[in-house]
């Protein structure tokens, strides 16, 4: 186990494992050979610090200005991609040197050179302790790695019991509800706007006594009548009833052109028989 | 590697499991000619006394909670619930049309009524099957229990108002008067007439509740 | 209840479960007034040699087993979870300076967190967002979950290896965001003004790891 964690922290320090695998190439080289490798301009920074086998506290920063500068040119000599990133920090390192390299002027806006150098440093130490905090961290022993739980835990069973609770005053409002929705159900039902075709036969019956002479189909239908639907289902009945009377020979019918109106007439057997 | 030691990898391994292990299969994690079955009998010695045993099981060994211990992994729960509107309008029926089946219910309701709505009212203990009516298709008809009783403080299902005393009461105020006459109870059969039932064989077969 | 039937109890509540429990949760299950810590730091010490050992993780107690024993189960666990270097990296940043900005993550790395990476670490269930820091932008933080703290076998974020020191040499100071602070304190929004935020106002309302 000892071993493994051994290399978790050797794989983390040395993260690109082309890296380790170009020994024989310079450090330089091998840095642009894994420029897909690093994680911006911060990474190659601290990595290129290390070939100055100093603490970080006591490194060159001319020094490494000197080598990013190096970097990025070989780079693009090389003709890499480069992300802007590591142009920006290329462009600011050397303002950085240039500013280290001339005499400093008086100026109480800006940081010193100095001062500036500082916190590049400062930075570079902060990454380099997050990484190995993160390594140490990594290297832990881990709960599904090398502990491990209960593998076949026993659940609690939860067994919930339902209590309900109903005042008698919501039962008997249910129901009422209920009775009031079936009462405007009823309602609903008996507004029928249908005259049936037995309807209109027996109103025609009654009404072919008085039709001696031809009548038109219109003066049978009952006067007054709003509902359009039940209006025109009369109509639609009693010419059904009429043509049933006649089947039956107990009117007669004419239709004088296509389309006009329809008259009728009773016809009494011996009353007409009489009379012709 | 000495016993403590082997006792601890099967102890471990046996724990780590997600199903029970066979002695052969613990075996195969030891050192060769270890006594496996007196390590597992060692180790359920070991356990005799604690909150976990360790158990055989089909030839297979498994840690599991001791028997006595097993209620604190069982948890009771009471939780008060709301019934549906539809639950309560069931009951009503229920309680009113008594004994009613099912599609009755549903030809009242002039909707389905959902297996759970009645899973529920049974639940509740307030609605409790009464038996199969002698028609086709035996269906089984419902009515209401004594907790229904006790709940709305009734001595009969018969202390129900009727319709005319809901509506001295102002439970159908919105409904027309000239249409309560509708409202009757007194006929449920004309409505369902694919329902045929015969009231007063069915009430010599079912219980009724007096 | 004698002293041995609580610790039972706590054993079997602990053992049937793959997660840590509370103190609290356990002492619900026992009688009013059991001394809880005291039946706990007994049952720790009688696993002390076993192999399987009580820990105390996320302030929380479980069963798991002897860490010295990862080599013979190991075996068992095919999928370990590869973590990128920039997730690693990501997720000790997190942890070390929680309650964490996105912008922050960045800074302290020198270079944008893909999208990717926090989703990795949050679908993991290590990493979770904490609430808005009340600046300019709102700005999501972020912060370490329990399961963390479980699986790296932590009580708490105090318990972070090396966190005094880190927070000795200052590295866990305020992060200032704008990509090129080193250039000028004065104008920092300048460069990343999508990302406004003052360091100053939100270490007050935030919890700070100490």
């Amino acid at each position: 186990m000892t071993e493994k964690n051994d290399s978790d922290i050797d794989d983390f320090e040395a993260p690109n494992p082309l890296l380790s695998k170009s020994d024989d190439l310079d450090d330089d080289e091998r840095l642009i050979i894994d420029i897909e490798g690093f994680e911006g301009p911060l990474d190659v920074l601290l990595a290129l610090s290390r070939t100055q086998k100093v603490d970080l506290k006591q490194i060159s920063i001319l020094e490494l200005v000197k080598q990013y500068l190096e970097f990025v040119q070989q780079a693009r000599a090389l003709r890499l991609e480069l992300a802007a990133d590591y142009l920006v920090m290329a462009a600011w390192l050397a303002y950085l040197k240039s500013r280290l390299l001339l005499p400093e002027e008086e100026n109480e806006d800006e940081l010193s050179a100095e001062e500036l150098a500082a916190r590049l440093t400062y930075q570079l130490e902060r990454l380099n302790a997050i990484r190995e905090r993160a390594a140490i961290l990594m290297s832990r022993n881990q709960l599904g790695r090398d502990m491990f739980a209960r593998g076949a835990p026993e659940p609690v069973i939860v067994t919930r019991h339902h209590t309900y609770d109903l005042s008698m005053y919501e039962l008997l409002k249910a129901y009422a509800e209920h009775k009031t929705r079936e009462a405007v159900a009823d309602i609903r039902i008996l507004k029928k706007s249908v005259y049936t075709l037995d309807q209109a036969i027996n109103r025609l019956s009654d009404m072919l006594g008085l039709a001696i002479d031809w009548t038109s189909l219109e003066a049978f239908l009952p006067d007054g009548i709003e509902d359009e639907q039940l209006a025109k289902s009369m109509k639609a009945s009693m010419f059904s009833a009429t043509l049933e009377m006649a089947k039956v020979g107990k009117a007669d019918l004419v239709q004088k052109q296509i389309f006009g109106p329809l008259f009728i007439r009773g016809r009494k057997q011996e009353v007409t028989e009489d009379e012709e | 590697m000495d016993n403590h030691e082997q006792l601890r990898i099967c102890e471990a391994l046996l724990f780590a499991s997600d199903r029970p292990l066979s002695s052969i299969a613990l075996a195969e994690q030891l050192p060769e000619g270890s006594d496996v079955e007196a390590i597992l009998s060692e180790l359920q010695k070991k356990y005799e006394s604690a909150g976990v045993h360790l158990v055989e099981v089909a030839g297979k060994w498994m840690f599991q909670t001791a028997s006595d211990l097993a209620f604190l992994l069982r948890k009771e729960e009471e939780k008060e619930r709301k019934l549906s509107r539809a639950a309560v309008e069931t009951l009503a029926i229920v309680a009113y049309h008594q004994p009613v089946t099912r599609a009755e219910i549903e030809e009242i309701r002039g909707v389905g009524v959902s297996k759970g709505t009645l899973d529920v009212l049974m639940e509740a203990v307030w609605v409790r099957p009464l038996g199969r009516r002698r028609t086709p298709g035996r269906p089984m008809t419902y009515g209401t229990t004594e907790d229904f009783l006790v709940q709305f403080g009734l001595n009969s299902v018969k202390d129900l108002p009727g319709l005319a005393e809901l509506k001295a009461a102002g439970f159908l105020d919105n409904v027309n008067t000239s249409r309560l006459n509708l409202l009757s109870d007194e006929e449920p059969d004309e409505e369902q007439p694919d329902l045929p039932m015969d009231d007063d064989e069915s009430s010599s077969e079912e219980q009724v509740i007096s």
